[in-house]
């Protein structure tokens, strides 16, 4: 039972680690950015590659993974991406949607169309006991460092000027603009960080989840399911979403195997009928 | 004066009404691939239907602002009924139209309840989350449904009694063609009348809509519930010029193409849909017969060359061939899509 | 003294349409204007271009000494200008305090003076910004533009949808701000009359062009001139509905 | 010279895209190796990619046959994709060589289908015999919740509990990146060994998370057909994959002069990617095409799927043949285990069941 | 006979501010009357919960002697409820033509009528015309209403709820953004409404609403403050003190 909470949790964070870069570029700039299983898919193949090819260690690998999908985005963000914040969602849809079939295309060009293994150390495989239940080490390291990620987010959002200025240049570019906000620069910052995050995803998740070319189409509905479900105004929803939807998807599957491919969907279905803005959606 | 400006306004609201050149021309064409094209003619099908899919999705999309990454929970619910039917006797392929499009209203009524509130977003994933589930439910059934290896066994009549379907398409094609036509003209025929306009109305402003007394809601389930049912003709044109259906007729990747084709046409103009399907379908195939492996590469290439190009302005060039969609009359460039609709009064 | 504000030949548009042709405008500090016109004429057209939200199609704009004509928005914001835009365009989803905190500069308006020139905004202070009535809203637009500390302000018809009372307290204020802060003002009005008691000169925009430039004084003076270009009857009480 | 056409239907791109680059490799090394004439005739082999979309199978079948007239059609990477364009094949008499789709029923749905690859159940009943040979009693499996997962599960659960064994069955959905759940329930059901089929390519997930949750510690044995232990990605799943237990009809590592050549070249072709049971298919397949031809003298239609028909030869996976009735591959079928053999991870076989028709068509027809 | 609307014991609460206080309010036959009050009094909310777009806490709704307190917004526009918006609420992408055939076609049932071209109703045309030419609209009929300047945009919105032919009429501060020389033409016209049209306004600029009002109410923290004639409230230095301060003169 206990195992199966905490399964449930990791699985959850382990989503919102993949996430939250999403959380970031969809939810607080308002940009469909269907690309972001590419970045994340880039901090994949940035670990797998060093771990594989040059023997970096797995730990060291976790801040490349970041900063390179990071560059990644901030280069296409001031060359590409930024034209695109006026334009209808539509639009953003189908140019980041390209962008997915190029990288897709691209990595399978460049790495191969098989899945990319991994080999975490020693010292995060395996269980130990806590508390009478086993817990396996490297869930409990994704774990960890989602909070980190969490509270270190939550504390930017919403406690730092920055937060504010962001929202502010969503909400209005334009007016932004006139009040003295340096529009471009917030967005290109914030692109980047989502991207980065959502590299470290992609590194943290490949154990897990594998990690081959069709990456960014295979877990783009994940993703999604979890930003909306979440609310898109704040953090802390998409990570209480993440949670959610790991737990009942785990007991779910446990204790209606049978329903199991139902439940994070129907669950979807629900939340988002009930509250269409999201479960944790700022009041309107 | 006065009857200068009522002349004025007639002709500018029933200018939307008539037939131009650019359309009666784009249809010649169509037909006229019908000789021209034998070899073709299989992949003219599947453009047809295509085409009559987004077209569906562009009732909702360009003129209701309903966006739905699911909408291949009507199309595969439609190729489903027909191919069923088929498989149990019933081989005439307009009964198996019928059931089909019937089968998707209901199907389209019973979740149009579910796309009425919240943001676009919301809408993407409700929707996208029924075909998912649909998705899963013809899995389980696999005794109705075949499951994983598909529906087989299913042999069609002949089109009236008179029309067996050829290993050319032609049969295949022209009917295709002749069913997408007729529910095009339909839908051509709602777009510019009075209930067309408070769709659009809606789309613009839902809050305003209600307050010049239109009843919001029931405007969106109707036309939910049509282009459902335009989707279910078009999923059973499928499965009947195919005689096979499988999973992934109600699979996330058919949703998420007919977005892509209706967007790259243009959104909100009846002909987006056709046209889209034929530039996506040909560049498809064209791309993919050179490089199997990596032709996505070059479809991403061009989508995002598109939308650089400004998607919106090579669509509206497309546009203007049809006078009625002037500009300041046009179904418009799609506006932003609002992440809430709770708009502030 | 040189000019804060100097505009010469400005013209501006949207797509294909010049909406403003050729503006010339001069404002030193301490100094303001009052932009009159007629609907549609370009008065906010106007103050878009000199914050630089529109775009320029040709002329100069220099601001303390330094052309800015191609400088961006948010620049000529920390250069010195505060804008309150017509549509108030609140960031509905921020607080109202935090609309005033992301855009404050320092300096002598902070966000408790604004609270004590409108209080209903300290009693409002958590409502997200699409939770405001009307009023509110443009008092917190002017709010926000005055903790940007500028010198110069743009006003763009600020008593709209104010209560009569509170008019009359911003105007005051306004006037006090003007003569004793030394701050410059650009406003745009449709009250002709309010606004000539508060600033020193006026400009008159039809169709784009400025038809019309000299002191609010010699204009409140002159209904020939109001009249002609404005349409406005000084001072006469129109006469009730026919249906009265 | 007249040529003669190969259409060859592949999904090269998306979730199965391995599949279809396996085959084509294959296939492109089997003409590069035997040339590209035969009975006089030049081969022309044209690539279609299907997406792994029944409907575009079917409609690339249909094009090849009416516009580009080919002899016979070859490919077919799933189940729904080898079915869709099966009546076109007995419409249009034009043999369809299924290289890679395992559901039994597949070469019922015409007389036209022929099958060098292997079917689920070929592959499972033999497991199923094995583990009630050596001591174990009590079995977990574990299937992807799609067709061919089912087929596994049946064809295992069946000849195990005709053996007396004991079985628990679950199923996982297909898209599923989490299966902790479904390995709690294993690991408190205490079985003997658990029976795995997933996909190849979620395999690796699998064998990683199964040795996460230390089932391997706790003595339960993995075993199942060969697909979890795909050659393509054995090597890079690590040690979690030691000790794995499985059936198939091909290993990478099979000791024959035949399969030395065929790994090596293919290796050398492909920069270093190892064939696996797919490639085999694929290569198996054109052979069977030219030998086939060259008995028509290049004719297509019923002539050619009549001398397909019985043929045998030596794979490199070993002896095979067609079996004449249900045009199904008749092969050896090996019981391997993962071993690391010069430093690489490599499906070690140590028992042979030979001659091994499809089990479901022989039940049939007895 | 009924009041043209009526409200009782109203009240509307926004978490814990209460935005409208036990209003019971009667706007007769046939009125012109004027809702006054400081900014956030819960003039606006006040508009909101007659016409639909919230639903109050507590209290009743009637229309004409009926209750509409939970009638759909669209309900009550059809029964003949129409309103402005305070802050502008258009169809951006359309044209004022089309804006104002909607709303007439709807008004007329046209709504439901999928099979013929809007322009081919002869009384839907005649009308169009008549509003647009009231409202000084026709230069500008077949313009992208969001590229319209504000003024424009101001009567087309105003415009609109003429279309519905209303039978009670609610303005949200019509003249906002209007000039003030056509301020009061545009109130003439709304006067100008056939007089079994009952109209409520809510206004600041007190210029018009004396010269346009014969009753006023006062609001102040979402509670009724006082009611009268011009002559008393405007008068009252209660009201002079929360709303008009001293530059007002009547
Ligand atoms: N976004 C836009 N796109 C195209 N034309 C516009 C746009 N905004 C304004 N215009 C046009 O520019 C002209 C001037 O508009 P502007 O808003 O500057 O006038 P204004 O004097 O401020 O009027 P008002 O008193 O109504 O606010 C108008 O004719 C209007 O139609
Ligand atoms: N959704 C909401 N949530 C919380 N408070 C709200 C909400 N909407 C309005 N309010 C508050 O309710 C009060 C009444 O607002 P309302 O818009 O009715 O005022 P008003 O009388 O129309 O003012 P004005 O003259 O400025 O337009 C305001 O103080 C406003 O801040
Ligand atoms: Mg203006
Ligand atoms: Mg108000």
């Amino acid at each position: 039972m206990l195992t199966i909470l905490f399964d449930g949790i990791a699985y959850g964070m382990l989503l919102f680690v993949l996430a939250c870069g999403l959380a970031v570029t969809l939810g607080l700039m308002n940009f469909v950015n269907l690309a972001h299983g590419a970045f994340a898919m880039a901090g994949g193949y940035v670990t797998a590659v060093l771990m594989n090819r040059y023997g970096v260690p797995f730990l060291l690998t976790l801040p490349l993974a970041f900063i390179v999908p990071a560059l990644a985005g901030l280069v296409l963000e001031r060359t590409l991406y930024k034209r695109l914040y006026t334009r209808s969602h539509l639009d953003q849809v189908l140019f980041s949607i390209g962008l997915v079939f190029m990288a897709v295309a691209a990595v399978d060009y460049a790495m191969g169309s098989q899945q990319q293994m991994i080999q975490i150390p020693t010292w995060l495989q395996g269980r130990v006991e806590i508390f009478g239940i086993q817990v396996g080490l490297y869930r409990s390291f994704i774990i960890a460092v989602c909070g980190v990620l969490v509270v270190a987010l939550q504390f930017i959002l919403t406690q730092t000027r920055f937060g504010s200025r962001l929202r502010a240049a969503v909400d209005d570019p334009r007016v932004a603009r006139g009040l003295g906000i340096n529009v471009s620069v917030i967005f290109a910052a914030t692109f980047a960080v989502g991207s980065g995050l959502a590299g470290l995803g992609g590194a943290l998740g490949a154990e897990i989840l594998g990690l081959d070319p069709t990456f960014p189409l295979k877990f783009m509905i994940y993703f999604l399911i979890v930003v909306t479900v979440g609310g898109t105004t704040s953090i802390t929803g998409p990570f209480l979403a993440s949670l959610l939807l790991g737990i009942a998807d785990v007991a779910g599957k446990y204790y209606v195997p049978s329903l199991g491919a139902f439940v994070i969907y129907t669950l979807m279905i629900v939340v988002l009928v009930l509250r269409p803005q999201g479960l944790f959606a700022r009041a309107r | 004066m006065q009857s200068n400006t009522a002349d004025k306004v007639r002709s500018a609201l029933s200018r939307r009404g008539r037939w131009s050149l650019g359309e009666i021309a784009f249809w010649l064409v169509a037909a006229g691939t019908l000789f021209f094209l034998p070899e073709r003619h299989l992949i003219l099908n599947e453009i047809a239907i295509i085409g009559l899919f987004a077209l569906s999705l562009d009732l909702i999309l360009g003129y209701a602002g309903i966006v739905s990454l699911g909408h291949a929970a009507f199309f595969g619910l439609g190729a489903y009924a027909a191919g069923i039917l088929a498989r149990n006797g019933v081989g005439d392929p307009l009964v198996g139209l019928g059931v089909a499009a019937i089968a998707a209203a209901i199907l389209g009524f019973a979740t149009s309840f579910l796309v009425l509130r919240g943001s676009d977003l919301t809408k993407l994933m409700v929707t996208l989350g029924v075909a998912l589930v649909l998705g899963e439910l013809a899995n389980k059934m696999s005794w109705l449904t075949g499951g994983a290896d598909g529906l087989q066994g299913i042999s069609m009549g002949p089109i009236l009694g008179l029309f067996e379907f050829d290993i050319f398409g032609t049969v295949a094609y022209t009917y295709s063609l002749v069913v997408t036509f007729v529910l095009f003209v339909l839908a051509r025929r709602i777009v510019v009348s009075p209930y067309g306009l408070s769709l659009r109305s809606i789309h613009d402003n839902p809050l305003r809509a209600r307050a010049v007394g239109i009843p919001v809601n029931r405007r969106l389930v109707t036309i939910y519930t049509l282009a459902a049912a335009y989707a279910g003709v078009a999923g059973a044109l499928l499965a009947q010029t195919t005689q096979f259906v499988s999973l992934d007729v109600l699979a996330f990747h058919r949703s998420a193409d007919v977005m892509l084709v209706l967007v790259i046409g243009g959104v909100g103009y009846l002909y987006s849909g056709l046209i889209g399907a034929v530039v996506f379908k040909v560049l498809q195939d064209v791309l993919s017969a050179w490089t199997p492996q990596y032709w996505q590469f070059w479809i991403g290439l061009i989508l995002v060359l598109i939308v650089l190009a400004g998607r919106e302005r090579l669509t509206d060039r497309i546009r203007a061939l049809w006078p009625r969609s002037r500009r300041s009359l046009a179904a418009d460039s799609p506006q932003p899509l609002q992440t809430t609709t709770a708009r502030e009064v | 003294m040189s000019d804060l504000l100097k505009l010469s030949q400005v013209s501006a548009g949207y797509g294909e349409a010049v909406v403003i042709s050729k503006i010339d405008l001069s404002l030193k500090p301490g100094e303001s204007l009052a932009v009159l016109g007629r609907n549609g004429t370009g008065k906010t057209t106007l103050l878009n271009t000199i914050i630089g939200v529109t775009r320029q199609r040709g002329g100069t704009i220099m601001l303390d000494g330094q052309d800015v004509t191609t400088t961006r928005p948010d620049k000529r914001a920390h250069a010195g200008i505060g804008w309150v835009p017509q549509e108030r365009n609140i960031f509905k989803s921020l607080t109202v305090e935090e609309n005033l905190t992301a855009v404050a500069r320092p300096g002598a308006w902070n966000v408790s003076r604004v609270y004590e020139m409108f209080p209903r905004l300290k009693e409002r202070r958590s409502n997200l910004g699409n939770q405001l009535s009307g009023g509110e809203q443009q008092m917190l637009a002017i709010a926000r533009a005055l903790v940007l500390n500028p010198k110069l302000m743009l006003l763009d018809e600020p008593t709209e949808g104010l209560a009569p009372i509170i008019i009359e307290e911003l105007l005051a204020a306004l006037k006090r701000i003007i003569r004793g802060e030394g701050m410059s003002a650009v406003v745009v009005e449709q009250h002709a009359q309010k606004i000539l008691g508060v600033t020193d000169n006026a400009v008159i925009l039809d169709r784009g062009t400025i038809v019309h430039a000299g002191s609010s004084r010699s204009l409140i003076e002159d209904p020939a001139a109001l009249e002609q270009h404005l349409g406005v009857t000084a001072k006469k009480k129109p006469a009730r509905a026919a249906a009265h | 010279q007249e040529t003669v056409k190969i259409g060859l239907i592949l999904p090269m791109t998306g979730p199965f895209a391995s599949t279809g680059r396996q085959i084509e490799a294959a296939a492109k090394l089997y003409m590069q190796q035997k040339g590209d004439t035969v009975a006089g005739k030049k081969i022309q082999l044209i690539v279609k990619d299907d997406t792994g979309t029944a409907d575009v199978t079917k409609r690339l079948a249909q094009e090849l046959i009416v516009n580009d007239k080919i002899a016979v059609m070859a490919g077919f990477g799933l189940t729904p994709l080898a079915l869709a364009p099966a009546p076109l094949a007995t419409q249009a008499k034009v043999p369809a060589v299924v290289m890679a789709a395992a559901t039994a029923t597949i070469t019922e749905a015409s007389p036209y289908i022929v099958r060098t690859s292997f079917t689920l159940p070929q592959a499972t009943v033999p497991m199923a015999e094995w583990a009630a040979q050596n001591g174990i009693k009590k079995v977990a499996t574990l299937v992807s919740d799609y067709g061919p997962g089912i087929d596994a599960e049946k064809a295992f659960t069946s000849a195990f509990t005709a053996k007396g064994g004991q079985v628990e069955n679950l199923r996982v959905p297909l898209a599923n990146p989490d299966f902790s759940p479904f390995l709690q329930k294993v690991a408190d059901a205490k079985p003997d060994a658990l029976f795995v089929f997933v996909p190849s390519g979620i395999g690796a997930q699998f064998m990683k998370q199964f040795v996460e949750r230390g089932l391997d510690k706790s003595g339960i044995k993995l075993i199942g057909p060969g697909d979890v232990t795909d050659d393509d990605l054995l090597n890079n799943m690590g040690d979690v994959a030691l000790g794995a237990i499985t059936t198939q009809h091909y290993s990478a590592a099979h000791d024959s002069p035949e399969n030395k050549a065929f790994v090596e070249a293919f290796k050398k072709a492909n920069n270093g990617m190892r064939p696996n049971f797919m490639a085999v298919g694929g290569y198996d397949d054109m052979h069977l095409i030219y030998e086939g031809l060259k008995k028509t003298n290049g004719a297509g239609g019923q002539a050619l799927i009549d001398a397909m028909k019985g043929m045998s030869w030596t794979s490199p996976r070993g002896p095979v043949s067609i079996d004449p009735q249900t045009r199904d591959i008749i092969q050896n079928i090996y019981v391997r285990k993962v071993e690391r053999k010069d430093g690489e991870l490599y499906n070690v076989e140590f028992a042979t069941i030979p001659n091994v028709k499809d089990p479901v068509k022989a039940a049939k027809s007895n | 006979m009924a009041a043209a609307l009526e409200t009782k014991g109203l009240i509307k609460r926004f978490g814990g501010l209460v935005a409208t206080d036990n209003v019971s309010f009667k706007l007769e036959q046939g009125a012109r009357h004027a809702l006054i009050g400081p900014n956030g009094a819960g003039k606006t909310t006040f508009i909101n919960l007659l016409t639909g777009v919230l639903t109050p806490t507590s209290g009743q709704i009637l229309l004409e002697g009926e209750d509409i307190t939970r009638l759909r917004p669209e309900l009550r526009v059809q029964r003949g409820l129409a309103r402005t918006f305070q802050i502008n609420q258009l169809f951006p992408a359309m044209t004022p033509l089309e804006t104002l055939g909607l709303a007439v076609s709807e008004r007329l049932g046209g709504g439901r009528d999928w099979w013929r071209v809007i322009g081919s109703k002869r009384e839907i045309v005649d009308e169009i015309v008549e509003i647009a030419q009231r409202f000084r609209l026709t230069d500008v009929l077949d313009e992208r209403t969001s590229n319209l300047a504000y003024g424009k945009q101001r009567l087309l919105e105003i415009a609109v709820a003429f279309a519905c032919r209303p039978r009670v009429l609610l303005l949200d501060e019509p003249a906002a953004g209007v000039p003030e020389a056509e301020r009061h033409e545009l109130l003439a016209t709304v006067a100008a409404l056939p007089r079994d049209v009952s109209v409520l306004l809510i206004e600041h600029d007190m210029d018009l609403v004396f010269s346009f009002a014969d009753r006023i109410s006062v609001l102040v923290n979402g509670a009724l403050f006082t009611e009268g004639s011009v002559e008393e409230v405007s008068t009252d230095p209660r009201v002079r003190a929360v709303y008009l301060g001293e530059s007002v003169d009547e």
